[in-house]
């Protein structure tokens, strides 16, 4: 998990969750505001610098982590620049018999969609690369989320980390008695595997529960939130430069 | 001599039962703060997890809840924190029997605080702070009380500064830290622990054994189980003794290791400085008297001889001894020791006693 | 399959989201009814949550060599009912898009309509339905998990296509276009959840 | 005192050197079963596991592999079984390299098992039988061979007739047969067991300290883990000394726990048994020679002193004693104790090399 632990590492780690949201969300709508491919650019640009320079963000671990989206853009990208031939009756093609042609006939679409996806993506790669879940779910706690999804997002947290842990272990122990000598056999081995974890659910759930009364649960999980004395100051900060980005959207509007 | 819970008792007690009475005899004048009194129960499944149990412990000391895997120890606990109600017989709370309604059960959860065996299965929170909070915040106290509280338990087991952290980074001997801070942040009169030094290698139990003897120092009552009666016997003030269900010994550590039958009921040997010291108190290298409750504590104690005490053969006309004490000297040496070797046992005692662990 | 961040434009983006709230929300009161009389619910579905997302992050051994993801919906449908599912595919897909930039905030409307609200209840509705005719079990629990896949990567490619019609054929083109790009990898990774949840659901019935 | 490197120099050692020189002397001639040379290994998150670990595994012996918490004792088991590759430095089998392609790590993990610490991670079936039959399956036996097998293997760790169990209906140390059970059926050469007694009580421990000694006696090569020097100088043969990634010591047990330097950087202290016999030794009380291997060895050789032993104040002139023997035994038995004490040293050691497991 590359994120988590670049977010626990960045320089940002303290700052408030909030400043980093306020930012983040200025750099979506400056990019959904945006029209020109010119000032798309520029915000992306912009907003992997704030990673990269600003928070000290790996660039390694940025590009590890902006890989799989970017293969999903390239996919769809190409998909919407080819169209079936029949569908262009007034082109003289090779493909009129049925067949799949290129077309320019989308590629400004196209443009303004990947560079508007680029700047979105940049604004949350900044977000989640320089902020711990826990802070993220700590400001959904102060936005009023609803109590019982806060619970399932703080339990699913923790115990994804244990889980991994156990799968990995898992994993290992059926390595060292050659449960993945072939595809047959790691078929097998993955489904005994997964088995015995779901069973596990069940138990993991009854030992929490015990835990949990132990320690006069009263309903839901209540957690003290994490607090960070310079938010105002940060806030300010982060709507300050928040507004540079919106001003560059909207004047690219104008 | 006197053993620990003696002083506690009536003042009228002829003191000449004192040294054999051991601390039950103690806990007769004063109700115990936690009892079991013929504690029966039947898990769902039909398995009979307690059988007829009976068991008392005494404010304020270090208590270990001695036995083989399966005898019930688990269970006992949850029953001393409410999780578990007995399907016959009572639990007693200063004399008073349980209360099972929802304030009842916050009261006595608030008072007696369990730390489980494995720290993932007990952690609902990847932060550290996070989950210290929880229990504090159950019992609905404010939020800065619950800071307060959070930084002081974290700085007692060690971790201060540690609060920001992920839970998922931690040692497993910091994460069972945690753990413990949980439940201290809700200030227990009771801490039950429940196998707390399984898993933990010799230097993390030092660490551990000195924050739960800081603990007792400071009033709280701790229980904890654990199947090594070597280390119950080095810690603890009272053993008690568990096997199929049943406690079948409890009392002063130095007394129930006498036991000899119920160790074995237990499938418990002798604690083995006891043994040592037995064997060498037989054959006069150590004085008579109670033992020393560590191994370590004996080897002090052998240690610590006079250096003329290797000394019984060379008192001994014995050619190879001639550059050595005098002859005339040997009978009042021998008289003597006896008198030698007690002020090491009593320092064996009171090193322990003062709250360091042997190691 | 996920919609990459920021790749609907806002007006798809929102009106997604607000497709899908009405959803989650009655996810969420469905299980909160049950909490009184089943408190330890609450950590059942956080738990099975966490175990959601570690079979979505999972890599099979596929048949085309490369690896590919499950995404575990059809389990959950079956063994917690589809109206638990949506909030618990809610948080999965929340945890995706946070923890390894697979979906995104923007897109998070619409990648839980078709995999947590779609997805759950093809598969349960197909497991019901195979089970009405009386079929082997575990040819239900194949259909639902399979189909339930199907279901997600046929909705997701109608909401490309929705938003990115085809210049000359409109929607209808563009739907054919995404749904035959991605079908190389997604009708793969069906098969394979298909016939892993079966494996899975026989060892949990053993126990 | 031989260190036990030296032996490998030549085989030309004269035979009368033999007693002394633990097998490490047979060492010379042939080449380890199992040797790591100077292995590095750095995680993938850059934390380094081992550093320049060098490490060789006699045929045939029982080997402890002795560090604490973090020391790196599960890299090199998992190096061992090939689970992990060395990212420097060279592992070998019989002094060939190992092969990391799939044919050469099927052969290696069916001559060299792996059971993990924790049983709940590595059992996967519901039922025992089918559990155990998971490695043989995979080696692609025959259905009769892999039923054979299963059964040899649960009948070999004590749960014949277990076979159709539910796996989670067994006691923590009986699942922690079954996978052991699990690795023996793949009848390897070697058995690898991480931390094995973790979790266990006394009786447990013994019970399974006698399967280890069985299989051992069979001529499986056994190593395991652990961090409890008692336990691996009471057990072992060969004592690998684990600290920081690094094997900072090697060689017979007796010789290893003798090396307090090498024991200190390890975090750990003296065996109690040689402890104990060494500050008894100097007294007196028993003889030089080498030290018996347990507490409960010791205790045997202390209880086998000659009845007239406790003897050495008695045989000064002293009133309290005139009724035991008279003064002229005194300097005989004086001289003679050191040969009686030997044969007790010797009888501890002989019952500890016959399989049976000192408690």
């Amino acid at each position: 998990m590359r994120v988590e632990s670049a977010a626990y590492a960045c320089r940002w780690r303290g700052v408030a969750p909030s400043a980093k949201a306020l930012f983040a969300l200025a750099g979506v709508v400056s990019a959904w505001i945006a029209r020109s491919p010119a000032v798309l650019a520029a915000l992306a640009a912009l907003l992997v610098l704030a990673a990269v320079a600003g928070a000290r963000v790996p660039l390694r671990t940025y590009l590890a982590v902006a890989l799989p989206p970017l293969g999903f853009l390239l996919l769809s990208c190409l998909t919407m620049l080819v169209t079936p031939g029949v569908a262009a009756p007034g082109v003289a093609t090779p493909g009129a018999d049925g067949g799949w042609h290129w077309t320019a006939a989308l590629l400004p679409v196209v443009t303004r969609t990947a560079l508007r996806a680029l700047a979105v993506l940049a604004a949350l790669l900044g977000l989640v690369l320089s902020t711990p879940l826990p802070d993220l779910i700590g400001l959904l706690r102060r936005l009023r989320t609803p109590e019982l999804l806060l619970d399932l997002m703080v339990l699913c947290y923790r115990m994804l980390f244990v889980f991994r842990q156990a799968w990995d272990e898992g994993v290992t122990a059926q390595r060292a008695r050659l449960g993945y000598r072939s595809w047959r056999h790691a078929w097998r081995s993955m489904g005994l595997l997964i088995g015995q974890m779901a069973v596990q659910v069940w138990q993991r759930t009854a030992a929490l529960q015990t835990a949990a009364e132990a320690r006069a649960l009263q309903g839901s999980l209540r957690f003290l939130p994490a607090v960070f004395p310079q938010a105002p100051r940060q806030n300010a900060y982060a709507v300050l430069a928040g507004s540079v980005l919106l001003a560059l959207a909207v004047g690219d509007r104008l | 001599m006197n053993t620990p819970g003696a002083n506690r008792s009536a003042s009228s007690v002829p003191a000449s039962s004192v040294p054999t009475s051991s601390a039950s005899a103690a806990l007769a004048a004063v109700p115990a703060l936690l009892e079991l009194q013929a504690v029966e129960h039947v898990f769902a499944d039909g398995s009979a997890g307690l059988r007829g149990c009976s068991l008392a412990l005494g404010r304020g000391r270090r208590h270990a809840l001695l036995g083989p895997n399966g005898a019930g120890k688990t269970t006992v606990l949850q029953h001393l924190n409410g999780l578990l109600r007995p399907t016959g017989g009572r639990m007693l709370w200063n004399g008073r029997p349980y209360e099972y309604g929802r304030a009842g059960l916050t009261d006595l959860r608030r008072r007696v605080g369990l730390v489980f065996q494995n720290p993932e299965r007990q952690l609902f929170s990847a932060q550290v702070e996070e989950d210290v909070s929880f229990g504090p915040l159950n019992l609905g106290l404010d939020e800065t009380t619950v800071r307060a509280r959070v930084a002081a338990a974290l700085d007692a087991v060690g971790l201060a500064g540690f609060g920001a952290r992920a839970v998922h980074h931690l040692s497993f001997g910091q994460k069972k830290r945690v753990c413990i801070a949980g439940v201290l942040a809700m200030q227990p009169e009771v801490l039950l622990l429940d196998e707390p030094m399984a898993g933990l290698d010799a230097p993390m139990q030092r660490e551990l054994t000195a924050l739960l003897d800081g603990l007792a120092a400071r009033g709280v009552t701790v229980l904890l189980s654990t199947h090594d009666v070597d280390f119950a016997y080095a810690w603890a003030d009272d053993i008690h003794l568990m096997a199929a269900g049943r406690c079948i010994a409890s009392g002063a550590a130095h007394d129930v290791v006498l036991q000899a039958d119920a160790l074995q009921a237990a499938g418990q040997r002798q604690p083995a400085a006891l043994a040592l010291h037995a064997a060498l108190a037989a054959r006069g290298v150590l004085a008579d008297g109670p033992a020393p409750r560590s191994v370590d504590a004996l080897l002090e104690a052998l240690h610590a001889l006079p250096a003329a005490s290797p000394a019984q053969p060379l008192a001994c006309p014995e050619p190879a001894a001639q550059r050595h004490a005098p002859a005339p000297q040997t009978q009042e040496q021998t008289q003597n020791q006896p008198q030698q070797g007690q002020p090491q046992d009593r320092q064996g005692h009171a090193h322990h006693r003062s709250g360091e662990t042997p190691a | 399959m996920h919609i990459m961040e920021g790749f609907l434009p806002p007006a798809h983006a929102l009106g997604w989201a607000a497709a899908a709230v009405p959803f989650v929300a009655w996810g969420l009161r469905s299980i909160g009814r049950g909490l009184q009389a089943h408190p330890e619910r609450r950590m059942l579905l956080g738990v099975a949550a966490a175990f959601a997302f570690l079979l979505s992050a999972l890599k099979l051994p596929s048949v085309t060599g490369s690896c590919s993801h499950p995404t575990g919906v059809g389990l959950g449908a079956l063994l917690f009912g589809p109206a638990a599912m949506v909030p618990v595919g809610f948080v999965v897909l929340l945890f995706q898009a946070l923890l390894l930039a697979h979906g995104g905030l923007t897109t998070l409307g619409a990648n839980v309509f078709s995999m947590a609200i779609v997805g759950p209840f093809v598969s349960y509705g197909v497991f019901r339905a195979v089970g009405a005719l009386g079929l082997p079990r575990s040819i239900a629990v194949f259909l639902a998990a399979c189909l339930g896949d199907l279901a997600t990567y046929v909705t997701t490619s109608l909401q490309l296509a929705w938003a990115f019609p085809d210049a000359a054929g409109g929607v209808p083109a563009s739907f054919v276009k995404f749904a035959g790009i991605f079908a190389l990898t997604q009708v793969p990774i069906a098969i394979s959840e298909g016939l892993l949840t079966v494996l899975v659901t026989n060892a949990m019935a053993r126990f």
